[in-house]
């Protein structure tokens, strides 16, 4: 008996997930999606997978929320200087009613296909939950989720966060911050006060959230990717505000901090391979504190690396952008 | 078989580009000199590990001390170490021609008279500056995740290890900001992202029917009873992985591409970045899931592997733009690669096709490497690579 | 049942009828103003009281606290984010639309 | 039928609306969303599997953990990369019968 509450949001999930996907109205399309994201961490409590819902909550749903608007938003604005009253109609691609026709029966197919190997899985469930329960005791730490993603598979992890620094040094060989808009609320001198009020208020708790969600990743559901997403939430709020004691940091300390993750983490390991051992095998009673200081490095590049995501493109030397508060004082 | 704990000869081949590429974007200015000391440093550990394969047999490296399947393991063979030695003798020759190509570097270089490489981000200097700047992490980058994918035996780590490189990849592309350049970087990356997905829901069900998620215990578990989820996985990854070696007729994306990036990027693309992929069906295909692919599918592939042949070269020749009808040619040969696939299951024959096959695949790395370098120089030489106008600008050159 | 956990059920039912009257107010009124009204003033009393009926079961007085501050961030940021939205719906005398949501 | 395999079913189904939106949207902030969905029908389908086992099973935690990060840091790029297309091009998609030398 399946509970009416699993089926409900089954059925809400795949209903916005749809209603986001044919809305003709991006900016509606995004909202729809933030919205499923935030039922998806609804859905992943309800599979009794917490870690995840906190990373889906922060991330998936909040920061790719706010990657899409500020991305709506700018092409709006480029739509508004081309001159273009209305945002162009989208030319349809695959022509014609026979070809839409082939492509959603090839897609129900496709999913047909799926479903029928996932209904037809063998039903005894292997695993690696009893393997991660017997040697957690040596792991150094006894949140089962943290043990694996520091651990056990901490070279996908490693791996992971140089994904993470590829991002951010991709965006950078593209763009340009397109700063202008981020500030231009600053620049005509109308921050709400509220907003700021706000800001001011929720940043510190944001740090202490983080600081709280790092070191609690040991024993309980948190850890460096929930930690770094509530950094980076606080992050996108600093640019987006500016209050006059944020200061984004002089370039090469930027690149220090989004590189920091990366450097600890493969420094740790190689350190471990200079001393004899594999890498990233830490030595018994040391791998709590090893993995502590990965995770704080970790955290730290991933609120950097998640806000200057946000900021869309390499700050630029001559731009007022490394010194915030710098229009912020003009009237 | 041999653990390799005692010369980490494996993990130095993925962690020096990695350490190499954190340098890079940390010290911009001294980034061609890191990419040089990087592709010169790799061939110790190549080496080592190749002397080891040769008097030990397969070599692998548990990471962190666990055994699989809790842990990673690391492994290399025959047909892994061939791959990095490959890897090495190209990208170490690429790297060569970039800090010329790009400028930036101290030494005798035709280009060495641009403005100093800076860090590259205002933009101001031609445009130039920021290629440079991207070029060197995002190509290091891709060195560790090419080395890292040929060494691995972990799905999972596969996936990462193909988002690393496709992210890279991509990015290498938008390097060049002309507007050609970032449509085809575009559809590149959807491309790119979309085969991930496949490639890693098919983990997902491997892992759901099979509860492994290491390469040879997969192979061992999979010579029980057949469920679904075997050949739909298999399927679904395939899928993933056509779609990045573009073959025929998922090709689409690749000419644009690899036509218009950087040059030296184009040669990377296409000598490199391809045969991951291809690499990674021929373990999938021929190792893991042996008792699953039938020789109907093998014989599929080889068909479109044929088509690819005829349609790539009859393409490549009514190009007008010679980076064009190289990456064209590109298309074709990636067809004759999948030629392999009912070759190599003839119960004759076998060990001829893959040997012709492997053979094939070093000879176009290094022969389409060299068709990009030489073609970005023309274009270097005469401002376009338009066919029709370069015969008389190279008979001015000499 | 327990007393405590009588009243825990009752004031639970209680704000999930505020949420239901905020969701219709929501779908039912003319303008922004009046919606966000709806929202932001029914949603914050129904919070409090769920979380006022789920605090009754707890034991422990961090998850006590933990309930406390949910309840507290809730209301200090939908009740500046209720101000924001106005002021840019006044300031442009039209519904916030795509240009106006990053903030 | 078990609320795990209905979490597992709905996965797939999730994968297989963002892969039709996805061919037949032409808008890139369309397709990258599509894109999104998809990854998120995966993950739904990893942790599902992971609820089967009494307790439930770490190991495709960590493995959407991961991809969670990898997800949004693709994300970022393709949509830096799509304002770029719009930049030069004037729209934010791909022509269908694009010329490669154009």
């Amino acid at each position: 008996m399946i509970p009416a509450l699993d089926i409900l949001l089954i059925v809400a999930l795949l209903w916005l997930a749809r209603q986001a996907l044919v809305a003709r109205d991006l900016f509606k399309g995004v909202v729809l999606f933030i919205a499923f994201g935030l039922l998806l961490a609804l859905a992943w409590v309800r599979l009794r997978a917490p870690d995840i819902a906190l990373a889906e909550a922060a991330i998936g749903s909040g920061l790719t929320g706010a990657l899409f608007l500020s991305t709506l938003g700018r092409l709006r604005r480029m739509e508004r200087e081309a001159g273009q009253a209305e945002p162009p109609p989208e030319d349809g691609r695959r022509g014609g009613w026979t070809g839409g026709f082939l492509t959603a029966a090839g897609t129900v197919l496709v999913t047909a296909l799926l479903g029928w190997a996932v209904w037809a899985l063998p039903a005894g469930a292997p695993g690696l939950g009893d393997a991660v329960q017997a040697r957690l005791g040596e792991s150094g730490v006894s949140h089962r989720v943290t043990a694996v993603l520091l651990n056990f598979r901490a070279y996908d992890t490693l791996l992971e966060v140089g994904v993470l620094l590829v991002a951010i040094v991709a965006v950078w060989a593209v763009a340009r911050a397109d700063f202008p808009f981020v500030t231009r609320n600053a620049e005509a001198g109308s921050v709400p006060p509220q907003q700021t009020a706000l800001v001011n208020l929720l940043v510190p708790v944001m740090l202490v959230v983080a600081g709280y969600l790092l070191w609690i990743g040991a024993t309980a559901p948190g850890g460096a990717f929930q930690a770094g997403a509530v950094l980076g939430g606080a992050g996108v709020l600093l640019l987006l505000s500016r209050p006059h004691w944020a200061v984004l940091p002089e370039r090469r300390w930027m690149r220090t901090g989004l590189a920091a993750g990366l450097l600890v983490f493969l420094g740790v390991g190689l350190a471990l391979v200079i001393a004899g051992r594999r890498l990233l095998e830490y030595p018994a009673g040391w791998a709590g504190a090893l993995i502590l200081l990965i995770e704080a490095a970790v955290t730290l590049s991933i609120g950097l690396t998640l806000t200057l995501l946000f900021l869309g493109g390499r700050p630029a030397a001559g731009d007022p952008a490394p010194t915030m508060t710098h229009t912020n004082q003009q009237p | 078989m041999t653990d390799g704990a005692d010369t980490p000869s494996l993990v130095c081949l993925i962690a020096l580009p990695l350490a190499g590429a954190v340098a890079a974007f940390l010290w911009p200015r001294r980034a061609p000199a890191v990419g040089l000391g990087v592709a010169g440093l790799l061939w110790i550990p190549v080496l080592g590990l190749l002397i080891r394969l040769v008097s030990q047999g397969e070599q692998q490296y548990e990471l962190g001390g666990w055994a699989v399947p809790l842990g990673i393991a690391l492994r290399a063979d025959g047909l892994s170490v061939f791959l990095v030695l490959m890897v090495t003798l190209v990208g170490g020759a690429v790297s060569g021609y970039a800090t010329g190509y790009f400028g930036g570097v101290c030494w005798g270089s035709s280009f060495s008279s641009l403005p100093p490489a800076e860090d590259g981000e205002d933009g101001r200097d031609g445009g130039q500056a920021h290629e440079r700047a991207g070029f060197w992490p995002l190509w290091l980058f891709l060195w560790a995740a090419l080395n890292a994918l040929l060494l691995s035996r972990d799905l999972f780590n596969l996936y990462v290890t193909l988002e690393l490189l496709g992210l890279s990849a991509v990015a290498l592309v938008a390097l060049a900001d002309a507007p050609v350049a970032l449509g085809a970087a575009m559809r590149y990356l959807l491309v790119s992202l979309l085969g991930s997905l496949a490639f890693l829901l098919g983990v997902a069900l491997v892992y759901a029917g099979y509860g492994t998620l290491d390469l040879p215990m997969l192979k061992a578990a999979l010579g029980g009873p057949v469920a679904p989820v075997g050949p739909v996985a298999l399927g679904l990854m395939t899928a993933g992985l056509l779609m990045k070696t573009a073959l025929f007729p998922l090709h689409f994306w690749l000419p644009p591409a690899h036509a218009n990036a950087p040059a030296p990027v184009s040669a990377l693309l296409s000598a490199l970045v391809v045969k991951a992929s291809f690499y990674l069906l021929l373990r999938l295909w021929f190792e893991v899931f042996a008792g699953v692919a039938t020789s109907g599918a093998m014989r599929f592939l080889g068909v479109l592997g044929a088509v690819a042949v005829l349609w790539g070269s009859y393409q490549a020749l009514r190009q007008p733009r010679l980076k064009l009808l190289v990456a064209y040619s590109t298309v074709a040969q990636l067809g004759y690669l999948f030629l392999l696939f009912p070759l190599s299951s003839a119960a004759a024959g076998g060990f001829t096709a893959w040997a012709g096959g492997l053979y094939f695949v070093l000879a176009h790395a290094c022969a389409k490497a060299v068709m990009f370098l030489s073609a970005g120089s023309l274009m270097r030489a005469a401002g376009h690579d338009r066919l029709a106008d370069l015969g008389r600008r190279c008979a001015r050159c000499r | 049942m327990s007393v405590s956990e009588w009243l825990s059920a009752l004031l639970i039912a209680a704000g999930t009828g505020f949420f239901l009257a905020g969701s219709a107010g929501l779908l039912r009124f003319p303008d922004v103003f009046t919606r966000l009204h709806a929202l932001t003033k029914a949603d914050n009393v129904g919070l409090g009281l769920v979380v006022a009926g789920v605090a009754l079961q707890t034991e422990s007085a961090v998850t006590l606290v933990k309930l406390v501050l949910i309840w507290w961030l809730v209301l200090v940021s939908s009740a500046t984010v209720c101000c924001l939205i106005a002021g840019a719906v006044l300031r442009h005398g039209r519904a916030p639309a795509a240009e106006e949501e990053a903030r | 039928m078990t609320a795990t395999t209905l979490y597992a079913l709905a996965g797939i189904a999730l994968f297989g609306l963002g892969l039709h939106a996805l061919i037949v949207r032409a808008h890139l902030v369309a397709r990258i969303l599509a894109l999104n969905v998809m990854g998120a029908g995966v993950f739904m389908f990893l942790i599902a599997v992971a609820a089967r086992n009494e307790t439930p099973d770490p190991v495709p935690h960590a493995l959407v953990l991961t991809g969670i990060v990898v997800a949004v840091s693709a994300t970022a790029l393709a949509l830096v990369l799509a304002l770029r297309v719009q930049a030069v091009r004037g729209r934010a998609g791909l022509a269908e019968e694009e010329s490669p030398d154009a």
